[in-house]
C-alpha cells in the first residue's frame, strides 16, 4: 500500500536518511527500530510532508505522493501520530477528534461510536480540556485523532513513550485491532513488548540505511539485531 | 440635570468600544499566526481613507465601507506575503521590525496619495440620542453595536466553523495541525484577511467620526496592544473586555482626576493590572512542566 | 537518619488533589524508585521536593534539616537538584556554553572534563544542545545537573525515548555516581530499568502513596500490579 | 583561554577606535555630528542588547531611560551647575535606580506582557517629563544644558570634541558589555534567555540575573541621555517617545543582530546613516527608509553580524554558508 | 553669484503638512526674485538658491539638517516650523556668527535673538492679545480653556493668559489638557458641559478644535465656543459641517486664507502662482515663508553686503516700507521697523467670527 523507496532526507546541511526503503501493507503491520537518532522520526515526518524530501519516491497505491503538501497527504489516507503526543492542549477532547477527521469535513456519529468503544475514557471525557488528560489519555487521543482520518496508512511514532506498562498494553490492543480492519500500519517503536504484540514485519535502520528487515517473531529475538540495535 | 457619573460611564464604554474594535484584528492575527502586526493600524487607517475617497466621490457610506473593506482584505494578504511570510523561520523579533517598516511604508504611500492634512468622512448617521440619565450619538452606537456584532462574528467563525476550527488549530499547534490536513495557506489567508477587514471596518466608523490621515493609526494600535495584553493574549471576550476596561478608566481619569493625567492613569491602571494578574485578564496563566 | 524525610507532603490545583498526604524516606546513598500510572503525581511531588512549586501541605526534612521545602535556588543550595521529564537543556547554546552556565551558576561545580568524559560528551561539545541526537542530549540534561555537585538527585523518567542500549548505558552511569556518593531519587515506566537500580521503591496513585517497600515486594504486590503494571507478562 | 579573549577583544575595540575617532575628526561638522549621534546610538543599541539579545527580554522602556539620564544631566548641569564630569555618573545611577524600580516591577511578567507592561511604563516616563514641567521644562524642552567641558590642552573645537566623547562612552560601554556578558551574571542571563525553569532548576538566581541585566543597561543608557543631553544643549521629551526612541532602539539590535555586543554597533550605524544618506530623496525619504528596512530584514533577518559572520566563515572555508553561530539563534 | 538659502522644514513625517506649503512658497518667491533679475548686492547682481533639508519636526533630525547646512557653507536659513525644533537650532545657531536666521514657522518662546535669529511670525502671546481683546469687548464671565498639551507654544503663555483673563474678571472654570491626535474628549467635556462656563477656549490645531467643538455641543455645552488657532475654512470644513461652526470666534493673526479673502492682491497673486506651480491651494503659513525670502532679499541688498554681520545689522534695522512685496499685516515699531529689539514682528491681532463657509472680520470686537 505505501512505499518508501529510496528516501533521502535531513535537516539544513545535515542528511539523516541515506536512501531507505521501507512498506507498509495492510495485514502485515510493520515496525521500524534502530538506535536513537538514526532517524526514525525523520521518516515519519518525511512520510507526511512535514519536511522535504531530496530523492526519492513516496508510492501510495503505486501514486508518487511525493510531491503533494501534507494536506493531500492527509486526504489520500496517510496519518500519522507525532512522536509526544502533540494534542491541541486547549481545545476539548471532542475538537480534536474533530479536527482528526478535518480533511473529511464533519465526523459521523458512527465514528464517534468507533472510538467510544475503542477508548471508552475518551467518549467519557470528551467535553474536558486535552492538556487536562493525564499523558496516557493524551497518547490514546492522538491515536484517536489519526483514526478520526479513516487512514489507510497509519503511522506511529513512538507511541508509548511515557506510558505506564498498563497504559502500553491499551494502546497495543487498540492498533491491533486497527490493523486488524485493513488499515496499513508502520509503528516505530523502541519497546520491544508493544512491537512483539503489533508487528508481523520489522525492519532496522543503521545510520540513516536499513540494515536488516524480516518477519518480526523471528528478527526481534535474533542476535544480530540486539547487536545493531540494542547496541550491546 | 444629567447625572454625571452615568454619563461619563457611557462615555468610556463608547471610547472602550472604538479600541476594542481595533484590538480584535490585532489579536486574531497575533494569538493564530504570533505576528506582531504594527501594520494593523494602517488597514485601519486604509479603511478609513478609502471610505472616505469613495463617498466623496458620491457613493453610500455603507457601500464604500463594504468596498474598502473588499480592498483592504486584498492588501492585508499581499502585506502578509511581502512582509510576514518572508520572515516566517526568522526571531519573532525581526517580524516585528518588517511589520514597522511595512507600515511605514503603508503610511508614506497614504501621505502621497492623500496628503497629511486631517479630515472627517461626512457620518452615515448624525445626531444624539438623549436620555434622562446620559447622552450618547448614533455613531457610538453604531460603533458599540459593531464591536457586539465583530466579536459575536469572529466567536462564531472561530468555534461553529470548521475553518475557525483550524484557526485554532493552528494558534495552539502549529505542526499537529498540518498532520490534520490543514493547510497553512488557507488559515493565513483567512485569518490576515478577517484581520485585515476588522481592522478596515473599524476605520470606516471610526473615520465617521475622528479625523483621518496618515499616521492615524499609530497610537490606536499601541493602545490595542496594551488592550491585547489586558485582556489576555489570544483571548476574544479579553479584548472586548480589555477595550471597555481601558476606555472606561481613562474616562473615570480625565472626568474625576485630571484631563493631564488621563494617560497616566490609564497606564498605570495597566501596570497595576499586570502586576496583580500577570497574564492578563482572561489569559491562562502559563503551566511549567 | 534519613537524608530525606517528606511529612503528609500535599499539593492541590484549584480542585484537583494531585498529591496527598505522603510521607517517606530517602536514606543517604540509596537509589529510592519511584512508579505509578501516569497522572499519579510523580512529577508534582518532584516539583514540590525540588521547590518549583510550593506545596500546599506538609513539610519536608532534608539533612536533618527541617523547614522544607525551600524555594528552588535555596533547595539547589543545600543539594538538591533535578532533572526534567521532558529533557531541558539551553538548546540554543553548544553544550561548552551549556556546562559553563550550570558550572558558573553554581560556584561548586564538579570536575567538567570528568563529565564531559563520563557521559561521552567530548566530540560534540561545540555543537547547539538543540542539534544533538535525543539520547545525548538526555545525556547533557543529567550532566548539567551533576555540575552542581548534588547530594539528592531527582531524576525524572531518564530513560524515555531511549534505546536498550543507551537504556543500560544509563543504568550503568546512575550506579556510577550513586557509588560515588550521589543519593537518587528515580521515576520511571522502564520497570525493569527502575528495578535493575532501585534498593527501594514507593507506588503512588491518584496521588497517595500505594505501596513503599523492596523492589522484589513491589513487584509482587497485588494492588500494584492492578493499578500499574497489569498482567505479570508486560513487566518484561 | 577565556582571558587571552578577552584581552584580543579588548585590543581589537581599543584598535578601532582610535581608527575612529582620526577618521572621524577630518570630517566637516555635519558628518561629524552624524558620526556623534551614530555613536550615541550604538552605546544605547549596545547596552539595550544586553538585555534582550543577552537575557532575552524586550523592554520598550528604555526611550524613557534614555530621557531619564539625559534630564537628570540637564538638570544637575543646568540648574545645579555641576560640570558634565560630576553629572555623567550621577545621570547613570539616576537612571540605574529608576531602571531597578522598573525592573522590580515589570520582571513579575514575561514575553510579550513584559513587553507591553514596560511600554506602558514608557509612556508613562514620557508623559511625566511632559508634566513635571518644573523639572524637565515640559512640552517646550529643556534649554541652555552646557557642553561637556572641554580641557584647554585638547586642539580641538567642542564638535570634535563630542565626537571624540561619545565614541569613548561607545568604547567603554562595549568593553563593560563585554566583560558583563562573560561573567557568572552574564552566564546566568543566558540560561534566563534560553530556559528560565532550567535556569531556576540549576539552581541560578534568575531574578538577580535580570535585574543585573537591566540595571546595567540602564546605567548606560543613562550615560548615553547624559552625553546626548550636553551635546545637543537642548532636549525635548518628543526624543523619548516610545514609538521614537523605545522602538528605534529595537530596530538598531536587531537589524544589527541580537545577541553579538558588535552587531548593534552596526545596526546603530546603518540606521543612523541611512536617513541622512536619504536626505537626497526628499519627500520620499521616510517611504525609501521604510522599504530599505524590510529589505534589510528580510535578506538579513538574522541581522547584519550574521550575515558578516557567514561571509567571513564562507571566505575561511571557501565553501558555502554555515548556519549563524549558537548564540544568534533565538531572542 | 548664487546665494544659498537653506530651507528647514518638516518636508516628510507627520507635519509635512504645514511645512511642504512653507518650502513651496519659499521656491515660488526665489523663482520669482531670479526672474526679475537676481539682487544686487553692492553693484553687482546675485541670485538666490535654495537647499532644503528636512527636519521631519524632530529635534535631533532638525540639527543635523541644521549642520548639513552650515557644512555647505549655507549662511541664510529661512525656518524651522515646529516647536519642537526651533529651540534645538536655537543654541547653535545663537552661538554662530555666520548664520543668519528668519524663522517662518514656529511660535514658540525665547526662540529669536534680535542678533542673528528673527522671527517674521507672531508668537503665541499675540495670539493671546485677540483673545484678551475678545474677552475685553464681550465682558464673559467664565472660561474652561482645553490646550493641545503637545504645543510648547500654547503650554507655555497659558498662565499668563489666564492671568490677563482674570483680570478681567473672568473666572478660569478650567484648564483642561488633551493632545494632538486625541480623538475623546467626552470626559473633559461632560464636565465641561456640566459647570456650563461663558466660553470654552480651545488652543491648537484645527482637527481637534473642531472635533471638540462637535462633542461639546454633542453632550450639550451651550456657551460661546472660542478657537485659538490657525484654521483656514478649507481644513475645518473637513471636520465639521458649517452649520455646526457658525458663530465660532477664532483669535489669531490672519493668514493665507484670510488675505486672500480680504482682497489682499499679492495673496492671491501667490495663490495663483502657487496653484498653477503645484495644482493645489497654498498653506496657510506660506504667505509667512514668502515674506521671510523677501525680508532677506531686502536685508542683504540694504547691507550691500553678503556677510553676516552686515545682513544682521540691517536685518534689525529694516522697516516694514522697506519691503513693498510683504503680503502679512505687519504693525511697524517706533521708527517703523519690522523687527523689534529681540528680533520679532508683531503681526496685527485679529478676531474673526464663523458665519456661513468661513471667517470674518468679527467688527463687533475690533474694528
Ligand atoms: N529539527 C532538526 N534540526 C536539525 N537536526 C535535527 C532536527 N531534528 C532531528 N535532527 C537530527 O536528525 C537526526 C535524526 O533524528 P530523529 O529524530 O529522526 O531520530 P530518531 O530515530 O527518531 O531518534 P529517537 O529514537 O531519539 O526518537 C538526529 O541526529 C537529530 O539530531
Ligand atoms: N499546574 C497544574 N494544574 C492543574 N493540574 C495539574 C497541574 N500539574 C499537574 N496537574 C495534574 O496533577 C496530576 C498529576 O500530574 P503529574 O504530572 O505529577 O503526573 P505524573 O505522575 O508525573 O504522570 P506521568 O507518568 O504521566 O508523567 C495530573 O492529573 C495532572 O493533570
Ligand atoms: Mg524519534
Ligand atoms: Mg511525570
Amino acid at each position: 500500500m505505501l512505499e518508501v523507496c529510496d528516501l533521502r532526507a535531513g535537516y539544513g546541511r545535515m542528511e539523516v536518511l541515506h536512501g531507505v526503503s521501507v512498506s507498509a501493507v495492510s495485514g502485515r503491520p510493520t515496525v521500524v527500530m534502530g538506535a536513537n537518532g538514526v532517524g526514525k522520526t525523520t521518516l515519519c515526518r518525511a512520510i507526511t510532508g512535514l519536511i522535504p524530501l531530496r530523492s526519492g519516491a513516496i508510492l501510495l497505491d503505486g501514486e508518487d505522493i511525493s510531491r503533494c503538501d501534507p494536506a493531500e497527504r492527509v486526504r489520500r489516507g496517510v496519518a500519522l501520530v507525532p512522536e509526544g503526543r502533540q494534542v491541541f492542549p486547549e481545545m476539548t477532547v471532542r475538537e480534536n477528534l474533530r479536527l482528526g477527521a478535518y480533511v473529511h469535513g464533519e465526523p459521523t456519529a458512527a465514528q464517534f461510536d468507533d472510538v467510544a468503544e475503542l477508548f471508552p475514557i475518551l467518549a467519557e471525557r470528551q467535553g474536558q480540556m486535552a492538556g487536562l488528560l493525564s499523558g496516557g489519555e493524551q497518547q490514546m487521543l492522538a491515536l484517536a485523532r489519526a483514526l478520526m482520518a479513516r487512514p489507510r496508512v497509519l503511522l506511529l511514532d513512538e507511541p508509548s513513550q511515557g506510558l505506564a506498562p498498563k497504559a502500553v498494553a491499551q494502546v497495543g490492543q487498540a492498533v491491533t485491532r486497527i490493523a486488524s480492519r485493513g488499515v496499513a500500519v508502520l509503528l516505530v517503536e523502541q519497546n520491544l513488548t508493544l512491537a512483539e504484540m503489533i508487528a508481523r514485519h520489522a525492519v532496522v535502520l543503521e545510520s540513516g540505511a536499513v540494515a536488516a528487515e524480516g518477519p518480526a517473531d523471528e528478527l526481534l529475538s535474533s542476535g544480530a539485531v540486539e547487536a545493531s540495535y540494542l547496541g550491546h | 440635570m444629567i447625572d454625571l457619573f452615568v454619563q461619563q460611564l457611557v462615555n468610556g464604554l463608547a471610547l472602550g468600544s472604538t479600541y476594542a474594535l481595533v484590538a480584535l484584528g490585532l489579536t486574531l492575527i497575533f494569538g493564530v499566526l504570533l505576528i506582531p502586526n504594527f501594520a494593523h493600524g494602517e488597514f485601519y487607517m486604509l479603511g478609513a481613507f478609502l471610505t472616505y475617497a469613495m463617498v466623496l466621490a458620491g457613493m453610500n457610506f455603507w457601500l464604500a465601507m463594504a468596498l474598502a473593506v473588499g480592498a483592504v482584505i486584498l492588501l492585508g494578504c499581499l502585506v502578509d506575503r511581502l512582509a510576514f511570510k518572508p520572515v516566517e523561520q526568522a526571531p519573532p523579533l525581526s517580524m516585528m521590525i518588517s511589520a514597522l517598516a511595512a507600515s511605514i511604508i503603508l503610511q508614506q504611500s497614504a501621505m502621497l496619495i492623500w496628503g497629511g492634512e486631517a479630515r472627517t468622512i461626512p457620518a452615515p448617521v448624525t445626531g444624539v440620542l438623549r436620555t434622562p440619565f446620559f447622552i450618547v450619538t448614533w455613531m457610538q452606537l453604531i460603533v458599540m453595536a459593531s464591536l457586539l456584532l465583530a466579536a459575536a462574528g469572529v466567536w462564531l467563525v472561530l468555534n461553529r466553523l470548521r475553518l475557525g476550527l483550524a484557526i485554532r488549530a493552528v494558534a495552539q499547534n502549529r505542526d499537529a495541525a498540518l498532520l490534520m490536513g490543514i493547510s497553512m495557506f488557507q488559515v493565513r489567508l483567512a485569518t490576515f484577511a478577517i484581520g485585515a477587514a476588522l481592522g478596515a471596518i473599524a476605520g470606516a466608523l471610526l473615520g465617521a467620526t475622528f479625523p483621518i490621515y496618515p499616521t492615524m493609526g499609530v497610537n490606536p494600535v499601541l493602545k490595542a496592544f496594551v488592550v491585547l495584553v489586558l485582556g489576555g493574549i489570544g483571548s476574544l471576550p479579553g479584548a472586548v473586555f480589555g477595550g471597555l476596561f481601558l476606555g472606561v478608566v481613562e474616562v473615570m481619569v480625565a472626568g474625576y482626576i485630571s484631563s493631564e493625567l488621563s494617560d497616566i492613569g490609564a497606564f498605570a491602571i495597566l501596570v497595576a493590572v499586570l502586576l496583580l494578574r500577570p497574564q492578563g485578564f482572561f489569559g491562562q496563566a502559563q503551566v511549567e512542566r | 537518619m534519613s537524608l530525606l524525610e517528606l511529612e503528609k507532603l500535599g499539593v492541590r490545583f484549584g480542585g484537583l488533589v494531585a498529591v496527598q498526604d505522603v510521607s517517606l524516606a530517602v536514606e543517604e546513598g540509596q537509589i529510592y524508585g519511584l512508579l505509578g500510572p501516569n497522572g499519579a503525581g510523580k512529577t508534582t511531588l518532584v516539583n514540590m521536593i525540588s521547590g518549583l512549586i510550593r506545596p500546599t501541605s506538609g513539610s519536608l526534612r532534608f539533612a536533618g534539616e527541617a523547614g522544607g521545602p525551600w524555594p528552588i535556588a535555596d533547595a539547589v543550595s543545600r543539594g538538591i537538584v533535578r532533572t526534567f521529564q521532558q529533557t531541558r537543556a539551553f538548546l540554543g547554546l553548544s553544550v561548552r556554553e551549556n556546562l559553563r552556565i550550570a558550572a558558573a551558576a553554581s560556584g561548586r561545580a564538579a570536575d567538567a572534563a570528568e563529565l564531559i568524559e563520563a557521559f561521552g560528551l567530548g566530540p560534540v561539545l561545540d555543537r547547539p544542545a538543540g542539534d544533538l541526537p535525543y539520547a545525548t542530549l538526555r545525556h547533557l540534561g543529567i550532566a548539567l545537573a551533576l555540575t552542581l555537585k548534588p547530594r539528592l538527585l531527582l531524576l525524572d523518567e531518564p530513560a524515555v525515548g531511549l534505546t536498550g542500549g543507551e537504556v543500560d548505558r544509563l543504568a550503568r552511569l546512575i550506579r556510577d555516581w550513586n557509588l560515588r556518593g550521589v543519593t537518587v531519587l528515580l521515576i520511571e515506566h522502564n520497570v525493569r530499568f527502575l528495578m535493575s537500580l532501585a534498593d527501594r521503591v514507593a507506588v503512588l496513585d491518584r496521588g497517595r502513596l500505594l505501596f513503599e517497600g523492596t523492589a522484589a515486594d513491589c513487584q509482587r504486590n497485588p494492588e500494584v500490579i492492578d493499578v500499574y503494571l497489569g498482567r505479570r507478562k508486560e513487566d518484561a | 583561554m577565556p582571558r587571552t579573549d578577552l584581552l584580543r577583544v579588548t585590543v581589537a575595540a581599543v584598535a578601532l577606535f582610535l581608527v575612529a575617532a582620526t577618521l572621524a575628526l577630518r570630517l566637516d561638522d555635519y558628518l561629524l555630528y552624524v558620526v556623534t549621534l551614530g555613536a550615541i546610538f550604538a552605546t544605547l543599541a549596545v547596552s539595550f542588547d544586553v538585555l534582550l539579545g543577552y537575557t532575552g527580554y524586550l523592554s520598550l522602556a528604555h526611550g524613557a531611560l534614555f530621557g531619564v539620564g539625559a534630564y537628570a544631566c540637564g538638570i544637575l548641569t543646568a540648574h545645579h551647575g555641576w560640570p558634565f564630569w560630576a553629572a555623567l555618573p550621577a545621570a547613570g545611577l539616576v537612571a540605574g535606580a529608576a531602571g531597578a524600580v522598573i525592573a522590580l516591577l515589570a520582571f513579575r511578567t514575561r514575553g510579550l506582557y513584559f513587553a507591553v507592561l514596560t511600554l506602558g511604563i514608557g509612556l508613562i516616563g514620557h508623559q511625566l517629563f511632559l508634566v513635571l514641567a518644573g523639572l524637565t521644562g515640559g512640552v517646550g524642552g529643556f534649554v541652555g544644558i552646557p557642553s561637556p567641558g572641554r580641557p584647554d590642552w585638547v586642539p580641538l573645537d567642542q564638535n570634535g570634541w563630542n565626537a571624540l566623547l561619545a565614541l569613548a562612552l561607545l568604547l567603554a560601554t562595549f568593553l563593560a558589555a563585554q566583560l558583563f556578558v562573560r561573567s557568572r551574571l552574564g552566564a546566568a542571563c543566558l540560561a534566563v534567555r534560553e530556559d528560565l525553569t532550567l535556569a531556576q532548576a540549576l539552581g541560578i538566581r534568575v531574578g538577580q540575573a535580570r535585574l543585573a541585566a537591566f540595571v546595567f543597561s540602564a546605567i548606560f543608557t543613562g550615560f548615553a541621555g547624559a552625553l546626548f543631553a550636553a551635546i545637543s544643549n537642548f532636549v525635548a521629551p518628543e526624543s523619548f517617545t516610545v514609538l521614537g526612541a523605545g522602538f528605534q532602539l529595537v530596530a538598531l539590535v536587531v537589524v544589527g543582530g541580537m545577541g553579538t555586543l558588535w552587531g548593534p554597533i552596526l545596526g546603530a550605524a546603518l540606521l543612523t546613516a541611512l536617513p541622512e544618506a536619504l536626505r537626497v530623496a526628499s519627500g520620499y525619504s521616510l517611504m525609501a527608509y521604510g522599504v530599505l528596512l524590510l529589505v534589510f530584514v528580510i535578506f538579513a533577518p538574522r541581522g547584519l553580524a550574521s550575515l558578516a559572520t557567514a561571509g567571513l566563515a564562507r571566505l575561511r572555508t571557501g565553501a558555502g554558508f554555515r548556519a549563524a553561530p549558537a548564540g544568534e539563534r533565538r531572542p | 553669484d548664487e546665494i544659498v538659502v537653506g530651507d528647514l522644514h518638516p518636508i516628510t513625517g507627520p507635519a509635512n503638512f504645514y511645512g511642504l506649503p512653507e518650502s513651496r512658497a519659499i521656491q515660488l518667491a526665489v523663482e520669482e526674485i531670479n526672474a526679475a533679475g537676481g539682487l544686487s548686492v553692492g553693484g553687482e547682481s546675485h541670485t538666490f538658491r535654495i537647499q532644503t533639508e528636512d527636519t521631519q519636526a524632530n529635534p535631533t533630525v532638525g540639527v543635523s539638517a541644521l549642520k548639513k547646512l552650515v557644512s555647505s557653507d549655507v549662511r541664510f536659513v529661512i525656518g524651522p516650523l515646529s516647536s519642537g525644533v526651533g529651540p534645538a537650532l536655537f543654541p547653535i545657531i545663537d552661538r554662530s556668527d555666520a548664520i543668519t536666521q528668519i524663522i517662518d514657522g514656529t511660535i514658540a518662546e525665547g526662540v529669536t535673538n534680535g542678533r542673528n535669529i528673527f522671527r517674521n511670525q507672531a508668537t503665541v502671546s499675540q495670539y493671546d492679545v485677540s483673545v484678551v481683546a475678545l474677552f475685553k469687548a464681550k465682558g464673559y464671565g467664565s472660561v474652561t480653556m482645553m490646550t493641545d498639551r503637545f504645543h510648547a507654544g500654547f503650554v507655555g503663555t497659558q498662565p499668563a493668559l489666564a492671568a490677563s483673563l482674570k483680570e478681567l474678571g473672568a473666572e478660569i472654570a478650567g484648564e483642561e489638557g488633551y493632545k494632538l491626535g486625541d480623538t475623546d474628549f467626552s470626559a473633559t467635556l461632560t464636565r465641561v458641559a456640566s459647570r456650563n462656563p461663558d466660553v470654552l477656549l480651545i488652543r491648537g490645531y484645527p482637527a481637534e478644535g473642531a472635533l471638540i467643538t462637535k462633542q461639546a455641543r454633542q453632550l450639550g455645552f451651550e456657551g460661546q465656543v472660542v478657537w485659538e488657532m490657525v484654521s483656514p475654512p478649507s481644513t475645518v470644513l473637513k471636520n465639521i459641517s458649517a452649520a455646526e461652526m457658525e458663530g465660532v470666534y477664532n483669535c489669531i493673526p490672519a493668514t493665507t486664507e484670510d488675505y486672500i479673502a480680504l482682497g489682499n492682491e499679492k495673496a492671491i497673486a501667490l495663490e495663483e502662482a502657487y496653484r498653477a506651480r503645484f495644482n493645489e491651494p497654498a498653506g496657510e503659513l506660506s504667505v509667512l515663508s514668502y515674506d521671510a525670502v523677501h525680508i532677506l532679499k531686502a536685508a542683504i541688498e540694504k547691507a550691500g553686503s553678503l556677510e553676516n554681520a552686515a545682513v544682521n545689522a540691517a536685518l534689525a534695522d529694516l522697516t516694514v516700507e522697506e519691503v513693498p512685496q510683504l503680503i502679512s499685516d505687519y504693525v511697524p515699531g517706533e521708527g517703523g521697523q519690522l523687527f523689534d529689539d529681540k528680533g520679532q514682528v508683531t503681526l496685527r491681532s485679529a478676531v474673526s467670527v464663523w458665519q456661513g463657509e468661513g471667517w470674518h472680520p468679527a467688527t463687533d470686537v475690533i474694528r
